[in-house]
């Protein structure tokens, strides 16, 4: 409750950034913002996009309530941990705050060096203490995560027996422990070039830039996969409970989750096929790049596959899914335009990024922790929220996002660099449509808060299953009681026992 | 001539261009394909089994090997393809034809700066021939900056301390876009310019106008004579000044009892701030030439300083 | 107990080794066997001291995931430094 | 609800044991980036490298290895021991505390050398402080652990808090076993 507190926060500073640069970019020439605030405002928009929601949104919000119930534990393993994740997230975020009223930062999320390192006057070591902190949060959250899995389920409740959600996040989790250590280094690192002049960065002194790419990528592909496997998590827990039918090949989905935290660690390199990283090292990763792009497939081909002689009602939560497996398709579709590594050396850099990873983590993640928000809202709150607002909302923001990054699509491919404050005017009507769609998303972003705050006070009361589920979170009070059951569950068989004839 | 080519036509001028678009051509029909059956079949299913409906629904299948595997094995079969295609593809922005014509490239905030064989400048401007490979080398003067013409499709990142690089064949005459596509600091939307590509007659003629000089060590040389230099470094000189034959990389004693590596930024700060450093023996006599020397200036007089090593060959 | 006297004694030992091979002029394998028995102490401490040989598989597990892991960071990233070439500078050819 | 003590203590100690291993994990990561760095600066240019660790005190670095290694043999009997690990364990600590002291003072003598330094001999110095400071850093924090493991009843007598504790204070021992020739030891028959 504190995390969603703290999170949704942080998601509205960010949004305002990006409804900021949406509507300078409206125009082709530089009118509502400077260059400088324009480069400042998209920083802090990647910053706190990145690190203070997409990757502590589901792990930490969901995933600290569900995991638990789901395994049928009391608890997390170490709740006062959880408390220290919360607290050093909080921490986090007043270096961030502390970093917006210094004066803000203009290195761009990725902190690129030498950039960052002596040419940015903006408050750079105040913006890496915050990541580095929140880096520390989500480390914690993993290392709970994990032991909890692995060590406080239920009687009965086997590996192959556990909800897809928790193979999720257990995947994120591993990915959380060995891959933010090497970021929040690499920051010390840049923090230290920056006043010691350290020299590891400088390629007049023997080290490289590109170093701190491959350190920063290292963290920050995998990272990627932070925010979407618990997307998918939830996804695979919304579907089968409104097609009222098992999951389409449970076992693959397990093991493809699986694949998608090793394999995307093995991945990096994408991100400097142009950077004058060596040829054959841009090979060997985009080869790696096409064989991540498997397991995705083969969940989108299953979750379709689930809804094959279901039993289906098109609930806020179902929409938010089904728009999910939509937008990641998209997204997903044209990751590969960019593992293909000629194509990637026109594309990358473009709008055509920025729309392929927007599909992914707001087309992907966001839509997936708003749907698993409404379909737990019972849980949560212990009241209902209002269904028809809810689907509308959906609606709203599956259109608002098209408009707003599929016309990025096609900038990106006629040559759009990103971070430009200004551009060639003949692509203005592309970016009319997507400033356009910037608002629609904006307004779609406020009506959940807007209905969602209205339920907690004056929602109707919320059964202990609203949606006759079958998982273990279901079968305790709404909201759960202190030590979440009153008696440990004993599992007897796997999950998603639905049968659509009923 | 001189009007842009407007981006919304992407203009295919040059032979890496047409490479790229048939393969993009060939992913996208593949992918959009795919993607419109995916999104068919969901909406078949959601309409088929909707609650209520009275489609069949006995004994869901919950998973079937021959199924997941099939489609397993099939998107690896068909992304294995897109692979060695497109590595195909890049390995040639890199396999310089041996009659390219190499031109060197520096970034720097926020302007590119580009220099001919022949000694021939331009900034924010690069001309170049129809139908001759060329191949730019390119480097940066302070941050990454990243060489980008959406028409030739071909992109790469300028790194400080080091070179890349890129080839490519312009086709067709026309002007065009040139972006910085790697995020540099304040000015980066603005860091771009135009590419002119010429018949080859008419770019042999721009070629021999203007300013030209042998090469940058040797454009040091005039420099290190128009500005006075040599007055008072030459070993003939009656001024009492440092001899400068093998400077670079020569242990200086400092008149305040220091050492320090006669390396860039030392030469650099000796010309700008002479002051700051005075070598033991001498008397503080010289100028400062801050103001008076660009930054191109400044690398071709280092340059001409770190070719006076004994034994190599020299401006002189 | 007793064990654990040897396990102290053998590293002391091999610090001595490390040390006392420094002087021998071996040029690059200098740094191999620094590494080697740096490695060894190092599976000392976690195989005796830290009880990886009574641990279950799970603890065993975790310990190879940190190791492998480094591996990759280190493997793919010298992948690309050592497959780099660079392109002579404008200065490097003399007129 | 029924609850077994015995029990439920070990799977408390499984938990802390697990959750003690996954956290040293995010630590050898975390080192990671340091050590590449250094590989990467050192073979830019070896030598001034070599140079650089001609100005290490190799005697006080060889000691200092020796009592972090005895400091780690005492944590070990204390974890093994079933009581009166107090002795132990204060040894631990004055050990730990030794080290630090014998560090601080190479640290004295060696900062007038970085400033006079340059060029990649400087990189050298300052990973070597980046790096041996960062581990200083963590072996203040075991100390802290091990005199809160003193003063508190967990002193008395082993038991998990005593086992994770030494976990954490053998993993700090390991990371030093590499600091300590890639600083002190390189091409020594030169200098």
């Amino acid at each position: 409750m504190l995390y969603a507190a703290a999170i949704t926060t942080f998601f509205f500073v960010g949004g305002a950034a990006a409804t900021l640069i949406r509507l300078e970019l409206a125009t082709p020439a530089s009118d509502l913002v400077s260059a400088e605030t324009y480069n400042k405002l998209f920083t802090i928009h990647g910053v706190i996009m990145v690190w203070f929601f997409l990757i502590p949104s589901i792990p930490a919000v969901l995933g600290n309530f569900l995991v638990p119930l789901m395994v049928g534990a009391k608890d997390m393993a170490f709740p006062r941990l959880n408390l220290a994740s919360w607290y050093l997230y909080v921490l986090g975020g007043i270096f961030t705050v502390a970093t917006l009223l210094a004066g803000g930062v203009d290195t761009g999320w990725t902190f690129y060096t030498p950039y960052s390192t002596m040419f940015s006057n903006g408050a750079v070591l105040l913006a890496v203490c915050g990541v580095f902190v929140v880096g520390f949060s989500s480390i914690l959250t993993g290392l709970n995560i994990i032991v909890t899995v692995h060590r406080l389920r239920a009687p009965g409740l086997t590996w192959f027996r556990l909800p897809l959600f928790v193979w999720a996040n257990y995947a994120t989790s591993l990915i959380l422990l060995l891959a933010t250590p090497v970021l929040a280094m690499t920051l010390v690192l840049v923090a230290l070039e920056r006043f010691f002049y350290v020299g590891v960065f400088d390629p007049s002194r023997g080290g490289d830039p590109l170093l701190f790419q491959h350190l920063f990528w290292f963290y920050s592909h995998p990272a990627v996969y932070i925010m979407v496997l618990p997307a998918m998590g939830v996804a695979s827990e919304i579907i089968p409970c409104f097609a009222r039918r098992p999951v389409f090949g449970y076992r693959f989905m397990a093991y493809a989750i699986l694949a998608i935290a090793s394999i995307g660690f093995l991945v990096w390199g994408h991100h400097m096929f142009v950077s004058g990283q060596s040829l054959y090292a841009g090979l060997v990763f985009s080869l790696l790049s096409f064989l991540v792009a498997i397991p995705s497939a083969i969940k989108v081909f299953n979750w379709t596959a689930t809804l094959y002689k279901g039993s289906i009602t098109f609930s806020a939560p179902m929409l938010y899914a089904l728009g999910f497996v939509g937008l990641f398709t998209i997204g997903g579709m044209t990751g590969l335009f960019l593992a293909s590594i000629a194509l990637d050396v026109h594309l990358t850099d473009t709008y055509f990024v920025i729309a392929h990873f927007h599909y992914i983590m707001v087309g992907g993640s966001v839509m997936c922790y708003l749907g698993g928000i409404h379909f737990w809202w019972p849980k949560i709150s212990g009241r209902m929220y209002p269904e028809g607002w809810g689907r509308a909302g959906a609606l709203l923001i599956f259109f608002g996002f098209n408009l707003t990054f599929f016309p990025q699509y096609l900038l990106g491919w006629l040559g759009m660099p990103r971070r430009y404050h200004e551009y060639p005017p003949e692509l203005q009507l592309l970016n009319v449509f997507s400033s356009a769609g910037a608002v629609v998303l904006a307004l779609g972003y406020l009506l959940p808060l807007g209905y969602l705050g209205w339920s907690l006070f004056f929602g109707r009361k919320a059964p202990d299953n609203p949606w006759g589920a079958t998982g273990l979170e279901w079968q305790t009070a709404s909201p759960p009681p202190k030590h979440n059951f009153r008696d440990i569950p004993e599992v007897h068989a796997g999950p998603y026992g639905y049968d659509p004839a009923r | 001539m001189n009007a842009t080519t407007p981006l919304w036509a992407l203009p295919a001028a040059s032979d890496t261009a047409s490479r790229v678009d048939a393969l993009f051509l060939v992913v996208l029909a593949v992918t959009g394909a795919v993607t419109l059956a995916i999104f068919a079949v969901m909406a078949v299913f959601a309409i088929r089994y909707r609650r209520g409906s009275p489609a069949q629904r006995a004994s869901p299948p919950t998973q079937s090997r021959v199924v997941e595997l099939t489609w397993t094995f099939t998107p690896l079969a068909v992304f294995l393809c897109f692979f060695a295609w497109a590595a195909l593809v890049y390995g040639s922005f890199y396999r310089a034809d041996p009659a390219a014509m190499t031109i060197y490239v520096v970034g720097k905030q926020w302007m590119w700066k580009a220099q001919h064989a022949n000694g021939r400048r331009e900034i924010d401007e690069l001309h170049l021939p129809a139908g001759q490979p060329v191949r730019l080398v390119l480097s940066s003067e302070d941050v990454i900056h990243s060489f980008f013409v959406p028409a030739f499709r071909i992109k790469q990142d300028a790194v400080p301390g080091r070179y890349t690089a890129i080839s490519f064949t312009p086709t067709r005459p026309g002007v065009y876009r040139l972006h910085c596509a790697e995020y540099c600091g304040t000015d980066h939307a603005n860091m771009g310019g135009r590419v002119y590509v010429m018949q080859p007659a008419a770019f042999a003629q721009w070629l021999e106008q203007g300013p030209s000089g042998a090469s940058l060590a040797a454009q040091g040389f005039e420099l290190f004579r128009r500005l006075g230099c040599s007055g008072c470094h030459d070993a003939r000189s009656s001024v009492h000044a440092p001899e400068l034959d093998g400077v670079y990389g020569r242990t200086v004693h400092l008149a305040d009892g220091r050492t320090i590596v006669a390396d860039e930024p030392y030469l650099r700060d000796s010309i700008l701030l002479p002051k700051k450093d005075v070598v033991a023996g001498f008397e503080p006599i010289m100028p400062s030439f801050q103001g008076q020397v660009s930054e191109a200036d400044l690398s071709a007089l280092i340059s001409f300083l770190k070719s006076l090593q004994p034994g190599g060959p020299s401006g002189k | 107990m007793k064990t654990l006297v040897l396990v102290w004694v053998a590293l002391l030992a091999l610090l001595a080794a490390t040390a006392a091979s420094s002087f021998v002029p071996l040029g690059g394998w200098n740094s191999a066997i620094n590494l080697a028995i740096s490695c060894a102490k190092a599976l000392l401490v976690a195989i005796f001291f830290m009880h990886l040989r009574h641990a279950g598989a799970l603890l065993r597990l975790v310990a190879v995931a940190a190791l492998l892991w480094l591996g990759i960071l280190f493997g793919l990233s010298s992948a690309d430094f050592g497959a780099r070439t660079i392109s002579p500078a404008p200065w490097s050819l003399r007129y | 609800m029924a609850t077994i003590p015995l029990a439920s203590a070990e799977a408390g100690a499984e938990r802390a044991r697990l959750g003690m291993w996954l956290f040293l994990a995010t630590e050898a990561m975390f080192f990671g980036p340091l050590f590449f760095g250094y590989v990467h600066s050192r073979l830019a240019d070896s030598a001034a490298f070599a140079s650089g660790s001609h100005h290490m005190h190799f005697w006080l670095g060889t000691i200092n290895t020796a009592v972090l290694l005895t400091s780690s043999f005492t944590m070990a009997i204390s974890v093994h021991g079933k009581e009166r690990i107090r002795g132990t364990l204060g040894l631990t600590f004055v050990l730990g505390a030794a080290f630090l002291l014998i560090k601080g003072y190479e640290y004295g003598s060696e900062i007038p050398e970085v400033l006079a330094a340059k060029g990649a001999e400087q990189v050298f110095y300052l990973l070597y402080f980046a790096m041996t400071g960062l581990h200083a850093i963590h072996l203040l924090i075991g100390l802290g652990l091990v005199a809160w493991l003193f003063l508190s009843a967990h002193g008395r007598r082993a038991g998990t808090p005593v086992e994770i504790v030494g976990l954490y204070w053998h993993f700090v021992d390991a990371v030093w076993l590499f600091l300590y020739p890639m600083f002190y030891l390189l091409e020594r028959y030169s200098a």
